[in-house]
């Protein structure tokens, strides 16, 4: 190893970039190479992991859930189609009348069903806890989904928020990132400028359950307050500036 | 709608419009098959570029690929277009504009001459007709020089975007990494962070930490945080350090309204910037982000296939005089541009569009792990960009972005670059890597560690100001 | 045959023997997936490199992935080997090695030194480990010279194959296509014809022809018939003025045999040709070609994956001091390197371990039709190969030959990368094309016809001649 | 159009090779690089256009033939699969009785079936006109093929010399090219340094039927009179030398 790597050494806790990895020639390393590569071919098989919808759906209870599926048929043509990501299947409709409420939380797979079973009954719990006297529905699971997916899901039944958790597409540090995204009176048609996005919910480095959980309750309610979500509202939580510390 | 007729391989083909011709003559790619917009075969995608080689260019003038009436963006091209600029390309055909795009009579000055009479449409256009070598060979010959705290642009530089991204905005963590890219000589371009949340006392806070920093070792670069236009504006207001604002901007007036912006809330953040006079070799203020894809991916793209919107993106740029604009080349993922060819090719043809419009073009060779693309892939489209001059690229440390989860280019890819194809830093940039004994201009063995000792300082210094 | 382990992505690996540890390190390529040979998923690759990663150099003096008894080609790398030339790489694994590589010790002079102690199987794992722009990076610090008429392999210098081929040999046909290769500036390392038919009459023919052009016109040039060597060895005998002696080669004995060659038939060759004492410059008389999949399509690749056995192909050529070794790298079909990404790849690897053990290496950057490849990626390649310092390229009339049905680079393409690159033709032919006034150095604008008009006669002389 | 182009205009006809393209500033035209696109789209349907091979066997008539396929299930395998193109499907070996003769002439599509409608059977006639003589088996049509499938037909069948009429790989300026490989003793296994090659069999500037059938004709009578086919059978008719002349 050569020195500028070792000074890096203790620096490197700090964050859980790839930091100090050139030599003292100015190149990358054979292990650095490597590890890489390990990393990528990992990154690559998580997105291909099914979502264990069943299980989403026990781990959430309490809470009822409904499960549903995207228009899309396998994941091959997930990855190619966004546009059927954002759909609800035909027959899913049924399961989903317009009940009115006022936020209901959609649990996506987006591109890490992994990120979407570690983190989302944790959140989704500390959030509720957050929302007391909001009538919340019933979670939806939904699979091969895309973000979109919610605005369809919250207009069938009639939510005035939706709150879409999603699986964020794995990178080489974390594969297990969730994504949570806000929308005000979804509706098929809905741009992203009406939502407002929390990210990098993950356990290396990343925000914590109750950080997310936290910051979805204070969008909500300032959401409320304004009447708007998207690029008007924005974050002002004090507390929403993350503790520093070690990773 | 005119109607353009060709035949390729014995079969005669029509297209509709300018923009179904534009969509079959672009090469095969995912987002425009997604669109339904691609040719059906490559005889059709040959017979469309034979029509398209015929078409004057001056049809672009005449038809728009988006509603004049109801697009900002159509607008704005159609209105600030240069018909003296235009005047020497008013009678060449596409076809023509390209061999004359080859010729030796296009050379820096006479392609900086026409940049304002080009169309975005008309440059895409050409684009189609071109191959890798001749997207590589104009591009070269095209010199769009930009300025803030240093010079960006000239022939023989190579800028770099200095990305030290956090999942948590932590500003030691951060610190670190951009401790890291200036050890290995990059950040003249921008050392610019995008934040990992929205909140707005956050970006307060990596902005002050940017400048202090900046001051503290008195780089000759600019800093960001790459927020959304409207929280900068608020930023400028609380009269935070804002050395450059940035945003994301598309094609299409429906687009940018997916992004939350228009055309006039970026002339108010560029007057908001300008009115803090913090730039010393210049003051070009604005930072540009685009991608092939965007558009479509906000269902926004008007029946037009993603380069051509891509190229309508540079438009919008280049209207605020832009110190920094680059693709994200391969960001979004397969679905717009699928592999490694796809994405090498985009990467191409953006920086192709980008400089023949005027804009200093820079590019975020990247790829995310849902497409087929692989770190070869990278070393492949940063070996072309740099032989076809491009401003700057992105680098982030380990080519791995832990917050945006995609890879780039990383910071010892430069020293590859530097070393292989002898390009340097900005000059300004250059002489302070010099006086800090972070880089030998002739290559040559590795460095003493003393500068680096010097600079590990700047991590604790975070640490005490935050 | 020793055990290979090592885990990746929390699974464990084992392979067995050198041969299965290498394939499995091996980028994906449909190649070594035809020959089962391939690893299953990407974190076996992986598992395999780190295997790779921590093997002694050394091990490859141990264990012959070809059997020593029965392979003449594995007799003649291990009873060639340089043990005092590979003194200072035996403690090396080959992970440092390629760390050493990517150092400023390795050089064109250390590299030099080294060439004859490294073997082909110890280079071609290495390169298992490399990125593209290693492989580019440690290509362009290693020069090979070689010398018959003129000067090959200089730094800043990039030779060229002129490819005249003709359907039926026309000679005239040939002539132009001659005549339009030296009016592009075309033609330093070789003015070489394939001959369409076997016939020896017909091969004099075309010999004598090239030889006496070359005459009239004074050009500093080699010029060879692609003939199979016991043809060539054949027309020497009849007197016929051969400049140098073609031949494909492989890594294996068996493979040999299907190209009815074996390493006495060379040699038998080599002096025929050094008989004639042609060479004014210099007295390297061997051409050869190779390309991966070549062994495995002679089922005879004795479970080694495609690349190895190339670099094997290398041992061979280096035996015969050649004047020109060219790998052409898409040439055979998709069988055996898919599409544009496994060529270009391949393209670089086999001008790394080529120029690594030692050999003037040129590359014919090339597809078929049934691959998934297209012009856009010989551009490409191209353009990385000349970064990484490719001894010379093949050029035929617009990219396509019309006889071998298949694409490479134009002569158009060597314009593109002496402007763009700065490459400049061997000295000695430089000098010839400067008098006869067929290029500018400095770029610029283009040529008067006269020098033009003047050679135009070479293609009545041609129809005189027969 | 440029000087040096014009100046081309007359040579160009000496070859179908695409010389003179570039212009004075040395870069390859427009046009020129759309004409080659063209050619490329093409050659590549080119590849996958099936074999009539009723069709071929109406055309060799009143020599009997016989209709065979390799292991190759489609042409995608096909293209990456050469070691099933070499190989009988099991079911064709009934139709291959051990009949014994002189030589067996089996037709391969190759990679080009359109080069084996256009030239197989005024090749093949001309040929067997030739060899008077000999007892020539019954014409082996197969489907999906490769060179080396004419070695287990030429075993099955006992015949002595093996004549494989093959579609060479479509290039840019001929799409429809035959090639004939003449192995002598044909049996699985045999190396193409056993065999003897006629290529570039066409109408665009290439050898003409009575050419490629002199030459077959030649080939099998010398390796007939030398016991061998392959390296050490040299080509050295004298009217091999083909006439010159305009393409
Ligand atoms: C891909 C991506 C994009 C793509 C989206 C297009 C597409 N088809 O995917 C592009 C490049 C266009 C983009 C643009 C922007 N993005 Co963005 N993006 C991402 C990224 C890297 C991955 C998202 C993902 O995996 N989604 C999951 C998949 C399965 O779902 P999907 O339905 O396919 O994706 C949708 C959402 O991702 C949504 N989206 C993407 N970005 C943003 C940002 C906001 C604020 C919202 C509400 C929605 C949104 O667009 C997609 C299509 O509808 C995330 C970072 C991360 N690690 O997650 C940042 C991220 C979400 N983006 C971010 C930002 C700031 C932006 C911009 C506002 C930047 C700007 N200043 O203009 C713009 C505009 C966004 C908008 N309003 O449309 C921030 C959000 C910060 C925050 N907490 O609010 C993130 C977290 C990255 C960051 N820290 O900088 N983005
Ligand atoms: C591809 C090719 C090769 C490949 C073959 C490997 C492969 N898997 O395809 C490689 C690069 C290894 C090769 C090598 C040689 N080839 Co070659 N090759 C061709 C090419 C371009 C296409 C053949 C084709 O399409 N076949 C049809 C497909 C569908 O069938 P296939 O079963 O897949 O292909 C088999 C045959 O093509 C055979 N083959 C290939 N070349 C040769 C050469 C001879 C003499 C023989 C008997 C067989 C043979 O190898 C393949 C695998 O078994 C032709 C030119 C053309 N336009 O056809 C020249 C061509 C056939 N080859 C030629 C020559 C001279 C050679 C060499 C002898 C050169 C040399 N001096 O070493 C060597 C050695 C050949 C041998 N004895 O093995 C000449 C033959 C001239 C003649 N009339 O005899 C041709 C016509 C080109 C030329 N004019 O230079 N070749």
């Amino acid at each position: 190893m050569s020195a500028p790597a070792n000074l890096f050494g203790n620096l490197r806790t700090l964050t859980p970039s790839r930091v100090g990895v050139a030599t003292a020639d100015g190149t990358a390393p054979t292990r650095s190479v490597l590890d890489f590569q390990q990393a990528y071919a990992l990154a690559r098989d998580a997105i291909h992991e099914p979502l264990d919808a069943a299980g989403i759906a026990r781990a959430v209870a309490p809470l009822p859930s409904r499960l549903v599926r995207s228009q899309t048929p396998d994941r091959g043509t997930y990855l190619r189609r966004p546009d059927l990501g954002r759909r609800l299947h035909a027959e899913c409709l049924i399961d989903l009348p317009a009940i009115g409420c006022d936020v209901v939380f959609v649990v996506a797979d987006g591109l890490s069903a992994r990120a979407v079973e570690q983190h989302v009954a944790p959140v989704l719990k500390l959030a509720v806890e957050r929302l007391e006297g909001w009538s919340v529905g019933p979670v939806v699971i939904a699979s091969q989904a895309r973000v979109a997916i919610g605005d369809e899901i919250g207009a069938c039944l009639g939510a005035e928020f939706c709150v879409v958790l999603i699986g964020e597409r794995p990178g080489l540090s974390v594969s297990d990132s969730l994504g949570v995204y806000i929308t005000r009176k979804p509706a098929i048609g809905r741009m992203d400028s009406d939502r407002n996005c929390i990210s990098n919910i993950h356990a290396n480095g990343g925000l914590s359950h109750a950080q997310a959980a936290a910051k979805i309750a204070w969008l909500l309610k300032q959401a409320r307050k304004i009447g708007q979500t998207g690029v008007t509202l924005k974050d002002e939580m004090v507390e929403g500036v993350i503790e520093h510390g070690a990773v | 709608m005119a109607t353009y007729r060709a035949s390729a391989g014995g079969q005669s083909y029509r297209f509709s419009g300018l923009s179904s011709l534009l969509a079959a003559a672009s090469p095969r790619r995912s987002g425009d098959e997604l669109a339904s917009l691609a040719a059906q075969s490559d005889t059709e995608r040959v017979a469309a570029r034979y029509a398209l080689a015929d078409l004057p260019l001056a049809s672009f003038l005449a038809e728009n690929v988006v509603p004049y009436e109801t697009d900002e963006v159509t607008r704005l091209i159609a209105d600030t277009h240069d018909a003296e600029a235009f005047a020497p390309f008013s009678t060449m055909t596409v076809g023509g504009f390209r061999d004359w795009l080859l010729s030796f009579e296009a050379d820096a000055h006479t392609l900086k001459a026409g940049a304002r009479g080009f169309t975005p449409e008309m440059i895409a256009a050409v684009s189609k007709l071109m191959r890798n070598q001749d997207l590589i060979a104009v591009s070269r010959k095209c010199t769009v020089i930009s300025t803030f705290r240093n010079t960006l642009g000239l022939q023989g530089r190579l800028g770099t975007r200095l990305q030290p991204n956090h999942p948590t905005d932590d500003l030691k963590g951060i610190a670190v990494a951009i401790l890291d890219g200036l050890l290995n000589g990059a950040g003249d371009a921008v050392i610019g962070i995008n934040p990992a949340t929205d909140n707005m006392q956050n970006s307060a806070r990596l902005i002050g930490m940017l400048d202090e920093l900046r001051q503290a070792y008195r780089m000759p670069t600019q800093s960001c945080v790459l927020t959304h236009v409207t929280n900068t504006i608020r930023l400028i207001e609380m009269g935070a350090p804002v050395d450059l604002v940035f945003q994301s901007v598309a094609g299409s007036q429906t687009a940018n309204e997916g992004f939350g912006i228009n055309l006039s809330i970026l002339k108010e953040a560029q007057e908001a910037a300008l009115s803090l006079g913090r730039g010393t070799v210049g003051n070009d203020v604005m930072y540009f982000e685009t991608g092939q894809g965007a558009a479509l991916s906000a269902n926004a793209h008007h029946g037009v296939d993603q380069q051509t919107m891509e190229a309508r993106a540079y438009a919008v740029a280049r209207h605020f005089q832009p110190l920094l604009v680059n693709t994200v080349v391969g960001f979004i993922g397969p679905e717009y541009l699928y592999d490694g060819k796809q994405i090498i090719r985009a990467g191409l043809e953006d920086l192709f569009c980008g400089k023949l419009l005027g804009l200093p073009m820079g590019c975020d060779a990247c790829y995310t792990n849902h497409s087929e693309a692989d770190q070869d892939d990278i070393d492949t489209l940063i070996t072309l960009l740099t032989v076809a001059g491009v401003n700057f690229i992105i680098t982030v440390p380990g080519s791995d972005d832990v917050m945006l989860s995609y890879q780039s280019a990383s910071f010892e890819d430069l020293t590859f670059l530097r070393k292989n194809l002898g390009v340097r830093p900005a000059p300004e940039f250059e002489t302070w890597l010099l006086e800090m004994d972070l880089i030998r201009l002739s290559g040559g063995r590795a460095l003493p560690n003393y500068p680096r000792d010097r600079m590990l300082g700047m991590v604790d210094a975070v640490g005490l100001a935050s």
